[in-house]
């Protein structure tokens, strides 16, 4: 029982930050959602020499053979810098839903898959910039072509519908359920990073802005929204780290009914939390910094935006409060 | 008590509902934040204007019917229940000219309301500064007295100006005595957006709309007969209406009811296809519900409140229960919306933009914090915080 | 259209606002919690003789003809100060249900009625000191025996279960609705009379309890709580007084099946929002006041367990959001 | 990182499920608040400790285990998961007892705590004053030196002290410099609640049970070796265990959790039973997720704090963070209970009574505004409030 990220994830965990703190993510988001792929494309490939895309493919498979664990961690870190691709598609679901050993070789090195999985996921997130496109329904994992761009809040998810092509591998049902929770628990984890970091940047607002003769952060209407949003977080990080644990690869191996059950169970409370959490962070950051909050040149509206749009991204809050209960009415209730 | 409209108020409703139901284009307007959408809605401003719906309650001779305010609030739900297009025309026709009325000079009167009531003459406010926000008394921009010219010479940034990238004139306070401070010393103008020394600089939004804009004045000149009211008086003649009866703090009810009607109907749309909700639809009939309570509450409400301010009342720190009524039940109204559209919601959508544009309702004319402060002083009597630098 | 009360009906109010403002009804409320009756039945008495028992019954039978808008005014002015007995039984629900004009009669005289009407009423309230128990269930109106006494969270609220006895009339099902709805507008009013009462209480001790050196009531975090409950309050009462236009006798009478649907989802709808707002002004008004509102001899106490109690009497939220919900979703929502 | 228990602490839980499921009454306890229902949980009290629960954490020279923070977790989550009886001594053994381990003399130790873990003494907290409530520092209750017998006279009032009615001594802070302001020159006095001088008053609470008392104090003396610390050193000694990790503010997560089973269990009844709910009990599905949501997060949470104080952490300003969370999480739980009863949620229930205990959870041991205000300020690093009177 050590219920605390050990040395060498906080290591990863401050490499990856200080990397990305110093790609200004920012930029690159902005360049991506006005169809500038160029600096994002770079970054994709930064970030793939450091292992990120790679991290929970077997090492046999050229990949870093990390836990959930890791996996969440290095995506809180690309919600907080707000790094724009389809992470979430070429580093979690299509390596565990992927039976080809090719592709996922191919995409821990960095090629960049994407994939809809309707109904939760209608569309192919930033499918003309990757180099696989698939479509998961019926059972079957079909390569894809996409059609036109359709916008999303967050101007930078590039979302495109897909229609099946004729080349089609079938989708092992424990392997479709694995790749969807892992999946969820990354936009989980991009969650908890967008919401610290709106509240570190309303914070910082806070302190320096001045009405009425003082700083707002020391208006108590304002202090006790911030402290609120401090408390969601707080507790929407540890769902996101056991439902981590449960997720580990060995316990997805064994694949057990119950253990299945947990795991859907609490991926999907990770994500009821997160985007509960964040979505009061994206809220009060707005409401904090008023007008100018509202402005896309002010860089809150990267974060706000994609707030907005992971909060229905890999299952809406309602579909995941739903499968908590199931799990709940289904069992006993142990935790 | 009753509810029940007079016949002549029923004769209104049906002209009005008659002429809308004829005249609203089928299909809605492009954005009035861009070139084309601006000009179909000015154009549409005409047409109001020329069947004498403009602005209802106007005198006659200033192209109104002289409607009295529950007529104004018929029209208002007639207008919304009809889908008709938003009204580009709105800070002049309900900011500016009750001041105008109320303030302004004969001369004013004339050379003002008329292109204004039409949509000739489309008005932007310019309250805001970057450093003032709600604090409105704090304004730093300037205005010089200029004798030689007889006029004054206006320096400064304003900012959140709505709709300022196309329209034609502004209006906003200027401190024009240096040594007065807070609300002293501050005088109402009026100026074209194409005068000389004037730049306009549009502000993208969360949706990548230009809704807003920055202005920039550079020794703008301003004659005397552009200014409301007396100099250095300006703090008072712009709060004379800030509790405007047809202002923003009695937001129409229309807007909200039409909307919760609308959201009922997604609803029911829904329930019907089952697509593309995942979960029940029923999950999201709370959020349903409520929204048309509070809709039907807010109507209701304004009916109280027209029929105080008819009887000779005011409106007071009443608005500020208002604002903080709307401006929630807009956001909840919307975001249940968006849980019905459940992993649609994230694409572009009528329901997305209004959802967008419902954010700015708890921030804009007033934070949500400010009015509870103001609903908490001045309606409930609680004492203000004490004055001084935060520790 | 003129949506303010009447100079008549402000001068009633202001009347029965002072009787009861000089009856001790405090004292009143604690006796009948203790099962001393005497005081309760001498203000149900002094009370009959003004004629509230009487309101809505027809002149014809010895009432007063009134409108459900000054019901709805003396049951706020009921709520407020806390006066206990089964008064929505006695003066809204019986007189409309009861085909038998002489117990009509007898009521309006200010004889004591009560009911149970399963499932949203399981007991008949107060029935021990009842001079008639009804039974409203499957079609008919029975007179019933009471069982013993079942505590409710408000002690002034004396709950019994009851069983049918021998004598039982039809109930119309047009009457039954009628008196129904009516129940639920007075507790409507009665819930907005409290939750008036309890925000008018806290207002004046936030005013002068100090705490770290100045009034509570200075604190933003404690004025925006209030400001919020009288927000809350101020949207709940127009929809009392639109359902209580809606209910009138006269339309009723005509009782067209729009019309009923259109009172049905009206008084559901006030019921849900003073039911929230009197909730939330009972919370609010508990955690300004701190400790010493949780104390029973206190007043607080009165007005915070009758609001918790009266949130579920004739019908919980729950039902009544449901039964809005069915009137839009069948009709055109038309308002 | 991983949540898995070593073989000694699977060692431990089993024993302790064991021994509870073995031990734990079949039937609820009286009251503790009733004569009936003190003895029966003092008459726990004994049973707990002859085996060596009542406070594994303690030395084994005090009737402990010398159990690890993890361990007492573990035994707190079997402990609820059992429905075992409240803990009537919580006061002494979560509050007191840590501070006399660490500011106790040797024989102050010896003479209180073994008589704490039995059971055999009761104690209460004698903390807030009349005017006092969360602001603390501003006691007003007095200690004079009364240097003939060697000791201190005890003067004033003291209120909402739980299960006072009861007990056999208090303890608390008593202004012992009356020159002093604020945190200083207070004392941390032990006191017997059958002296001389001291009268207790029962409160009555909301559901007319007396869980609290007033404690008036007419010349009360209290012998040197019955100060806790040094005398005028009270606040800091009072203050080194407020964010005691055994104390209120770490609150055991097995009671949440605990309670959101039975939740869930109620839910799956009434989908069955069909009875009494009048709308489809799915209506109140998203309060029982959240509820068993928000208690599993707090579970885990508690690991993580458990974690971090075994490596020599300190729990700091993150006790408010957990005590807002954990108070709300509570009412939240039991409204949602309430909700699923329908119209039988009036009635006398342990549902309603937990209800009704719930209610006070954001109020006693700091408010939650106090509580937020020290997350904001200590934890976000946001300014204080000004100074001063309000205006």
């Amino acid at each position: 029982m050590r219920f605390v990220l050990s040395d060498d994830q906080r290591d990863f965990a401050s490499s990856l930050d200080s990397l990305l703190a110093s790609s200004d993510t920012v930029s690159v988001a902005r360049a991506w959602a006005d169809g500038d792929s160029a600096p994002g494309l770079k970054l994709w490939s930064r970030l793939a020499e450091q292992g990120v895309n790679a991290l929970v493919v077997p090492e046999g498979s050229g990949g870093m053979g990390a836990s959930p664990v890791e996996l969440a961690i290095a995506f809180e870190l690309l919600g907080k810098h707000a790094v724009p691709g389809p992470w979430v598609e070429s580093a979690a679901y299509l390596p565990l839903a992927l039976g080809d050993a090719a592709t996922v070789e191919a995409l821990a090195e960095g090629a960049i898959g994407t994939v809809a999985a309707p109904p939760h996921v209608p569309y192919a997130l930033d499918a003309d910039v990757a180099d696989r496109v698939f479509l998961a329904a019926d059972g079957v994992l079909s390569a894809a072509t996409a059609g036109g761009l359709t916008r999303s809040v967050d101007g930078a998810r590039r979302l495109f519908p897909v229609t099946a092509g004729s080349t089609f591998v079938e989708l092992v049902e424990t392997k479709a359920e694995a790749a969807f929770d892992l999946a969820v628990l990354a936009t989980s984890a991009q969650l908890l990073g967008l919401g610290e970091r709106i509240l570190a940047d309303t914070v910082t607002y806070a302190k320096q802005r001045r009405q009425f003769g003082r700083e707002i952060g020391s208006y108590q209407a304002i202090k006790h929204q911030l402290a609120d949003v401090r408390i969601a977080l707080d507790f929407a990080r540890p769902l996101v780290q056991g439902a981590a644990l449960v997720s580990s690869t060995r316990s997805t191996a064994e694949s057990s009914t119950a253990s299945t059950n947990d795991r859907a169970r609490d991926v999907s409370a990770a994500k009821v939390a997160c985007a509960d959490a964040a979505y009061l962070a994206s809220r009060t950051g707005l409401q904090v910094h008023g007008a100018i909050g509202y402005t896309q040149e002010f860089e809150l509206s990267l974060w706000i935006t994609k707030v907005r749009a992971l909060v229905t991204a890999w299952g809406t809050p309602a579909f995941h409060r739903g499968r908590v209960l199931r799990s709940l009415v289904e069992t006993d209730g142990e935790r | 008590m009753d509810l029940t409209l007079s016949e002549s108020e029923l004769a209104f409703q049906a002209e009005a509902r008659a002429w809308l139901e004829a005249n609203v284009p089928a299909e809605p307007l492009p954005s009035m934040d861009t070139e084309a959408g601006w000009a179909a809605h000015q154009a549409w401003e005409a047409k109001l204007a020329e069947a004498r719906w403009s602005v209802v309650s106007w005198p006659h001779d200033y192209h109104g019917r002289e409607a009295s305010l529950i007529e104004w609030v018929i029209f208002e739900e007639e207008y919304y229940r009809a889908g008709a297009p938003g009204r580009v025309s709105q800070n002049g026709i309900f900011l500016l000219a009750p001041i105008i009325f109320d303030h302004g000079t004969q001369e004013q009167r004339d050379r003002f309301l008329p292109s204004m009531a039409t949509g000739e003459k489309i008005w932007a406010q310019a309250w805001s500064e970057p450093e003032a926000g709600s604090d409105l008394a704090s304004l730093k921009s300037t205005a010089r007295r200029d004798d030689e010219r007889g006029g004054w010479l206006l320096n400064g940034q304003k900012t959140w100006s709505s709709r300022a990238t196309f329209a034609h004139w502004g209006f906003g306070l200027f401190r024009s005595d240096p040594e007065a401070e807070r609300h002293n010393g501050l005088t109402y103008f009026l100026f074209p957006l194409d005068a000389e020394g004037v730049t306009v600089r549009p502000i993208a939004q969360l949706d990548g709309e230009a809704g807003f804009a920055e202005i920039f004045f550079e020794d703008v000149f301003v004659p005397d007969a552009d200014v409301l009211g007396a100099p250095g008086d300006g703090w008072r003649v712009a709060m004379s209406t800030a509790g405007n009866e047809r202002g923003l703090s009695l937001r129409s009810p229309g807007r909200f009811c039409a909307a919760a009607d609308r959201l009922v109907e997604l609803y029911k749309s829904q329930l019907t296809s089952g697509n593309p909700p995942v979960e029940p639809v029923e999950t999201h009939a709370d959020g349903v519900v409520d929204a048309w309570i509070k809709a039907r509450a807010y109507r209701l409400y304004t009916w109280g409140t027209v029929t105080r301010l008819a009887d000779g009342g005011e409106l007071g720190a009443a608005g500020s229960v208002n604002k903080v009524f709307w401006s929630e039940l807009d956001i909840a109204l919307h975001e249940t919306a968006l849980d019905l559209l459940g992993p649609e919601a994230e694409t572009e959508s009528r329901w997305l933009d209004g959802y967008t544009f419902s954010l700015s309702g708890p921030i804009y004319a007033g934070t949500n914090e400010i009015q509870r402060n103001i609903v908490a002083e001045r309606i409930l009597g609680l004492p203000r915080e004490p004055k001084g630098a935060s520790r």
